[in-house]
């Protein structure tokens, strides 16, 4: 069952189409890349999915709700995460602090006036939060401010954060971007990882190919605002009007 | 109809002071991504360089004139300008008289040098700073600036009249076919809007048709690509900051003979220019100029009769609520940039 | 330990006292030795000067300040006495007050009633000082006044023109040397009819604000009751600093005369507008067009420059006044200061005088004492001729002077020339009047 | 205790101990000698300490938390005194209705502007903070005080009258403001040997309560709530792809710190019973806003310092003139004397806004945890100092917090 259904979104930007007509479904519990050169669209594409952007026409569901006109939030609520393509986490804050937001998030809601608790009383949230430090293998670093954290740690945080809330859709937008190979490598392990442990959708916009090839098992390809083609890694490597658009003959 | 007519004559000689701040406001704003409080200051500072340029000019040596006794019953203390000493009393007069006029070129070396100072000495290290610690910086130095000012020159307000050929007024209306008194208007306001005008002509062609300018139109489109391609940025937004600078102080050099200047005149343009800047569009050239102009009309229409009977008290609100109205509905201001100042 | 009860007017009497050491004075309280607050004890006495000394009116607050100055040093006996030699009453011997030494302690107004009454507070409370005097505005008059008749210390406002402050706001401890808005109008208005004629045409501008309204409604009463026609009254925000949008429909409205109820930077600005405007050079209805200042100050005629020659206004006094008071004052100020005082430094130097005068003839320094002294007090000798300090309302009544900006001055301090002295007789009124109707004066409050 | 950690708990008994212990600490100097004049333990300016310590507290929980820069908060004071005043005329003197009162209305007026001042953010929102600011002092010092409607006496600042109802008014209750018969103004004096020491209850029912909410602060703080406020600041982008709603949260922030205000100037008037316009200016908000920087933004205790500093620098250092500068530097040759004082003439006095602006300057510059971060810093050197001596090896440096 297709868990998101992007149908005949389209989006204009003055007189630049950004996204034509574009049907997209992702599977739950499948792996989904969304490739494409740049200014194929991707971040826009993106932008509708998360409620940043408002598509002209189209619809979006998640769950077989539309997620269109909601706050990024509302769709969070819903169960998607996103992962951002420089790590968004809360630098003045302690790696713990930013574990500790999305679970109060998740089991509170968007707004709660809990202004008396202390943060140590929250027992099952702090409990919560060191399993998953546990899992980031990042305990050792729990009192550091996260602005001081390296940037493959960032990256761990940031995902880490984004797995606490248990959401049924994650996005990750270019997770590898800048990053060096190393680092690169242990967050593909990362994402393998979360892949087979979780009961989880993951849809990837995403540059490197060896991230794609390595993780994806669906993969759709964008170019000009709309979709190309969509099929299997293997597929797709070797299909002619993709070597075309956006492979080139290199690969 | 004339007194529309005057009204909008007004709000436009009103609004050139607000917009040759606002002008300069949003150029350190734009180039440098730096909200100056201070620069309310730098407008009180111009005004004081034509203060001082008259005490200058009317430094005396004292006589006694026996004839003539002072309050005491002493013989009174005669005070000749030295101007007047050294090039005849005609001349010396004529060069005191026109003392406002002088000024501008003894106010423009110092108010770049002032904006020099500033930028290198202060404003530079709080470029990475968040706009909240760059407003806060530039409010103490505002303070500080003022109450060096008042240590030197005092509260009490000082006269800096306009040369006596510019001062009076002409009576428009009879010009254009309405009744003797209908539309008079003092020949120094229409001064002030006429060199408003130039100056924000001047800004405006600097920036259009020089290499200099074009440079720093591109460097505050985007900072980075412009930076990338080996152009010292940095040096010309210096130069950049002393033009501001420049701009606010002539503007208040030649308000001086609208309204005699003091100390705190800066702190009572600033919260103003601030609204005008806010609702032209932070980073807007002509967004400010409009807006200052705009605004000026609209509070001289504020404070017609007709306005403040129809909506008591109006004209004491008028310039906030309509910045209230233009940031809520036109959030980036009339003319302004997507993003700007929304972290 | 000193402990204290409380009774039904807030005000403390002590039980027992078992403490070592100096009896402190403390706030609205006062000691079992002591009768009423900040009772002096030792060999001196502390007088509280709270004047601007930040913020605009700051050059008028020194000013006053220094005219407390010398009033101190002539109680105590330095420089040339002063008026002490001319004052009608003799009770004052240069020896301080009731033999205690003179000293005093400044506080800063910021001529902002919150800051006025804070640093009145302050000086009461930490400093001891047994009387409040100087202020430039009404609204701290009226702010600090309220605070000393509950703290039971004697008030002498400095600068207020307002009605209120001995109308609706009057109070038995505050006393008002300075004259009043109503009195402004009372004497202006012959003045301005015999010199611009009965059939007169006004345009008023007035700050928009309590002093601002009493004045405007003074002078338009006044002015009124002789024939003049009122066009239009319009209130200008106190916060302007340009005033073009209000001046600029005046020559079109009709009116000939221009009243302008402002007062300091307000009165300074609106002016130089109104005189860039060429007002003065216009003809309107056939007459000369006017413009009338009710209240001048010197501080703000020197900051009009110019512009004030041949404005009519009027003032409390005036260094060229030549009787002796006048002159004794002048020339002690003069020779220290090197100029001649303003009017408010000479309201603020007289209440000086005037107080420890009272506390002489009283033997006392308890408030109740002070201000029968000085109720429905009559004297001489101190400027302005022969003066009064009604008891009913507290307000004083003394001539009263028509000014105008000088056509040709000869040095910086004679910017203003006096046009005619307004007699008493002229400007009194009764103490029921419409104007300074609502409060109540009260009982006397010593603080014990 | 309380909930608090060890150090919370023991900076709240610090805080606890300072405040009542007041009027002991700050008149450290006999009466009448030289240095009596910077006692600063009379009524007036102790009350002054802890009411703008209150207003600083509150201020510091919207700016310091979540990083917004209201320019407009002394509006929410000024409504809570003129509400603490409407309560004295309309009901009776007792402060309690009053201080009540003021906090509710100065908390519902934030909700208000916060509500729309919070649809924008960074500067946008200073502005229009300072715009409703500006506009509400316009309208308090003359539009709202015209005869036919007056409802903030304007210039002269509201006040009771003789002729106000005060229908609870008992007839033998206190004629000023009093708790339950207690007048606020009930000074006792305490005398040991040259000293003097005042304990005004007024000053104890100010310091009582800004205990409690200094507690409340605290609270805030350490609480999840706290946490997201400092989430707000930190990264509203990650807030809202959290799950997090940030607008519910900083605008309760904006009325959390209003009604602190509003009880600031609830107490202000309770103390004092006369609400004057002047104290919603703009520059009474930017007042506000030097002393939390200058303390410490964010700190707990930074806000209250930096009130006590600035109301200090207000009255107390504002007395020093020349004769006093005179006076200290009699030691040196006359004519070094007179240049001595004449080079600090300047920045004393009259002059002490000078030396405030300067100061401010400085802290921004180069102290932006303000007075709290510079006494760490102090505090480190000189363990470190300490350290050195006693065991010269350990090279290690304390983590900053």
């Amino acid at each position: 069952m297709a868990i998101l259904r992007v149908k005949d979104v389209s989006k204009r930007f003055g007189g630049l189409k950004a996204l034509t007509d574009v049907n997209l479904n992702i599977e739950e519990n499948s792996v989904h890349a969304i490739i494409g050169p740049n200014g194929a669209g991707k971040s826009t594409l993106l932008n509708c999915l998360v409620g940043k952007l408002m598509p002209d026409t189209g619809s979006v569901l998640f769950n077989n709700n539309s997620v269109l006109g909601l706050e990024p939030f509302q769709i969070n609520q819903m169960g998607i995460s996103r992962v951002f393509q420089t790590p968004e986490i809360f630098g003045e804050l302690t790696v713990m602090e930013n574990m500790l937001i999305p679970i109060f998030a998740m089991r509170d809601g968007a707004f709660r006036m809990h202004a008396y608790e202390t943060i140590a009383s929250e027992r099952e949230v702090v409990e919560q939060a060191e399993v998953m430090l546990e899992e980031m293998n990042m305990v050792d670093k729990r009192e550091m401010h996260a602005a001081s954290l390296s940037r493959g740690d960032k990256r761990r945080l940031e995902i880490g954060m984004c797995l606490s809330q248990n959401p049924r859709l994650l996005l990750l937008d270019e997770p590898t971007a800048g990053m060096a190979r190393a680092d690169t490598n242990n967050t593909i392990d990362l994402l393998k990882q979360i892949k087979d442990e979780r009961d989880i959708t993951i849809a990837i916009i995403e540059h490197d190919m060896h991230v794609v090839f390595s993780l994806a098992e669906r993969i759709t390809v964008l170019a000009q605002g709309t979709p190309l083609v969509e099929d299997t890694p293997e597929k797709i490597r070797g299909h002619p009007k993709v070597r075309e658009a956006y492979l080139g003959e290199a690969a | 109809m004339d007194a529309i007519l005057l009204q909008i004559l007004n709000g436009l000689d009103k609004g050139s002071a607000y917009a040759l701040i606002a002008l300069g406001l949003t150029l350190i704003f734009g180039t440098l991504g730096v909200v100056n409080f201070a620069h309310g200051a730098l407008f009180m500072i111009g005004a004081f360089c034509a203060v001082t340029l008259q005490k200058l000019l009317n430094l005396s040596f004292v006589t006694l004139d026996e004839t003539q006794k002072d309050f005491l019953g002493n013989p009174l203390k005669v005070e000749t300008p030295y101007i007047e000493a050294w090039f005849g009393p005609e001349v010396g007069a004529t060069i005191i008289d026109w003392s406002v006029p002088l000024s501008i070129l003894f106010a423009i070396p110092i108010m770049l040098l002032v904006g020099y100072v500033m930028e290198r000495g202060l404003i530079k290290h709080f470029y990475k700073r968040p706009h909240a610690d760059q407003i806060l910086v530039t409010f103490g130095l505002a303070i500080v600036l003022q109450e060096i000012v008042k240590y030197f020159f005092g509260a009490n307000p000082i006269q800096t009249p306009p040369p006596d050929v510019l001062s009076g007024s002409v009576d428009l209306g009879t010009m254009v076919g309405f009744d003797p008194n209908a539309i008079i208007y003092p020949i120094w306001r229409l001064v002030y809007f006429g060199f408003a005008v130039g100056i924000i002509g001047a800004v405006f062609s600097f920036l259009q048709f020089t290499t200099f300018g074009m440079v720093v139109r591109a460097g505050m489109a985007d900072r980075e690509t412009v930076g990338l391609l080996g152009i010292n940025i940095d040096r010309r937004f210096t130069i950049m900051f002393g033009i501001a600078a420049g701009v606010a102080g002539l503007a208040g050099v030649m308000y001086g003979p609208i309204n005699p200047p003091n100390y705190h005149m800066g702190m009572d343009f600033l919260v103003l220019s601030f609204v005008v800047v806010v609702v032209g569009g932070m980073g807007s050239l002509p967004g400010a100029v409009l807006a200052g102009f705009l605004l000026g009309i609209l509070e001289s229409f504020a404070s017609t009769t007709w306005a403040t009977t129809t909506i008591p008290g109006i004209n004491q609100i008028i310039i906030y609520l309509v910045a209230i109205i233009v940031l809520l509905t036109r959030p980036r201001g009339l003319m302004g940039r997507k993003g700007v100042m929304e972290e | 330990m000193t402990k204290k009860n409380v009774t039904r007017r807030g005000v403390l009497k002590s039980g027992a006292v078992a403490g070592t050491g100096l009896a402190l004075p403390t706030i609205f309280t006062a000691s079992s030795a002591a009768a009423f607050t900040n009772e002096p004890t030792g060999s001196s006495v502390t007088l509280g000067f709270n004047v601007p000394q930040t913020g605009p009116y700051a050059d008028e607050g020194n000013d006053e300040l220094l005219a407390q100055q010398l009033a101190v040093e002539h109680l105590n006996g330095e420089g040339d006495g002063g008026c002490l030699n001319t004052f009608s009453s003799k009770a004052l011997q240069g020896n301080g007050i009731l033999g205690k030494k003179v000293g005093f302690v400044t506080g800063d107004t910021q001529t902002k009633s919150d800051a006025a009454r804070a640093s009145a507070k302050s000086m009461i409370e930490k400093d001891g000082a047994i009387m409040i005097n100087g202020g430039s505005s009404s609204g701290v008059a009226v702010a600090v006044q309220g605070l000393c008749q509950e703290a039971g210390v004697i008030f002498m406002a400095g600068l207020t023109h307002a009605n209120d402050t001995t109308g609706k706001d009057k109070k038995a401890n505050g006393f008002r040397h300075f004259f009043n808005a109503y009195m402004s109008g009372a004497a202006l208005a012959p003045v301005l009819a015999a010199e611009m004629g009965k059939e007169r045409r006004a345009y008023h501008l007035t700050a928009d604000y309590n002093w601002g309204w009493t004045q405007e409604e003074s002078i338009v009463a006044s002015t009124e009751a002789l024939g003049w026609e009122t066009v239009n009254t319009v209130k200008t925000p106190l916060a302007s600093t340009d005033f073009s949008s209000y001046i600029a429909p005046v020559l079109n409205s009709g009116a000939d005369v221009l009243v302008l109820n402002h007062y300091g930077g307000n009165m300074v600005n609106s002016l130089t507008n109104a005189i860039q405007f060429g007002l003065l050079d216009k003809v309107a209805n056939g007459k000369d067009f006017k413009i009338v200042v009710p209240l001048y100050s010197e501080l703000m005629a020197a900051g009009a420059g110019e512009n004030i020659k041949g404005v009519l206004g009027s003032m409390n006094w005036n260094w060229q006044l030549q009787d002796e008071g006048t002159k004794a004052f002048v020339k002690s100020f003069g020779e220290k200061y090197g100029k001649p005082p303003s009017n408010s430094a000479q309201t603020c130097y007289a209440q000086v005088l005037l107080y420890a005068d009272a506390c002489e003839r009283a033997g006392t320094f308890n408030p109740c004492g002070v201000a029968e002294a000085l109720e429905d007090f009559e004297f001489d000798g101190l400027g302005n001729g022969p003066t009064w300090y009604r008891g009913a309302d507290h307000q004083c009544f003394k001539d009263v002077l028509v000014v105008r900006g000088n056509e040709n001055p000869t040095n910086a301090y004679d910017t203003l020339e006096i046009v005619e002295i307004t007699p008493r007789s002229q400007v009194e009124y009764d103490p029921e009047h419409p104007m300074f109707a609502g409060g109540e004066l009260g009982k006397c409050n010593p603080g014990a | 205790m309380l909930g608090l950690n060890k150090k919370d708990t023991s900076l709240l008994i610090v805080v606890a101990f300072l405040t009542l212990l007041a009027p002991f600490i700050l008149n450290p100097f006999p009466e009448g000698s030289a240095m009596a004049q910077f006692n600063a333990g009379y009524p007036d300016l102790m009350q002054r300490f802890v009411i703008f310590g209150i207003f600083a507290i509150g201020f510091n929980i919207l700016f310091g938390l979540t990083g917004y820069l209201s320019f407009g908060h002394a509006a929410f004071l000024g409504v809570g005194s003129y509400s603490a005043v409407w309560m004295f005329k309309l009901l009776s003197y007792n402060v309690i209705p009053a201080i009540a009162l003021s906090v509710v209305v100065a908390g519902l007026f934030s909700l208000l502007i916060g509500f729309i001042s919070l649809r924008r953010s960074g500067i946008y929102f200073s502005i229009l903070t300072l715009a409703f600011a500006q506009m509400s002092f316009a309208l308090a010092y003359s539009v709202l005080s015209n005869p036919k409607f007056n409802l903030t006496n304007g210039e002269t600042g509201l006040q009771v009258y003789a002729d106000d109802p005060q229908i609870l008014q008992g007839a033998n209750a206190p004629d000023l403001p009093h708790l339950f018969g207690l007048p606020m103004r009930a000074t006792y004096t305490m005398d040991v040997g040259a000293w003097s020491f005042d304990f005004n209850a007024g000053y104890y029912l100010c310091a009582i309560i800004m205990m409690i909410v200094f507690y409340l602060s605290i609270r805030i703080f350490r609480s999840p709530f706290g946490m997201m406020l400092r989430a707000v600041k930190s990264n509203q982008q990650r807030m809202n792809y959290t799950g997090l709603n940030s607008k519910p949260y900083t605008l309760a922030a904006f009325v959390i710190s209003g009604m602190y205000a509003g009880l600031a100037g609830g107490l202000m008037a309770a103390m004092d019973p006369l609400a004057g316009a002047e104290r919603m200016q703009w520059t009474a908000s930017g007042e506000v806003v030097l002393m939390t920087i200058l303390g410490g933004t964010g700190t707990l205790i930074g806000p209250v310092l930096g009130a006590g500093f600035i109301k200090y620098f207000e009255n107390i250092f504002s007395k020093i003139n020349d004769n006093v500068l005179h006076s200290w530097f009699a030691f040196l040759p006359d004519g070094l004397e007179d240049a001595v004082v004449f080079v600090i003439h300047p920045f004393i006095g009259k002059g002490w806004h000078l030396t405030l602006g300067i100061l401010f300057m400085l802290v921004v510059i180069y102290l932006p945890g303000g007075l709290v971060e510079g006494g760490q810093r102090l505090l480190k050197r000189f363990k470190r100092k300490k350290k050195d001596t006693d065991d010269a090896p350990s090279g290690k440096t304390e983590p900053a917090e």
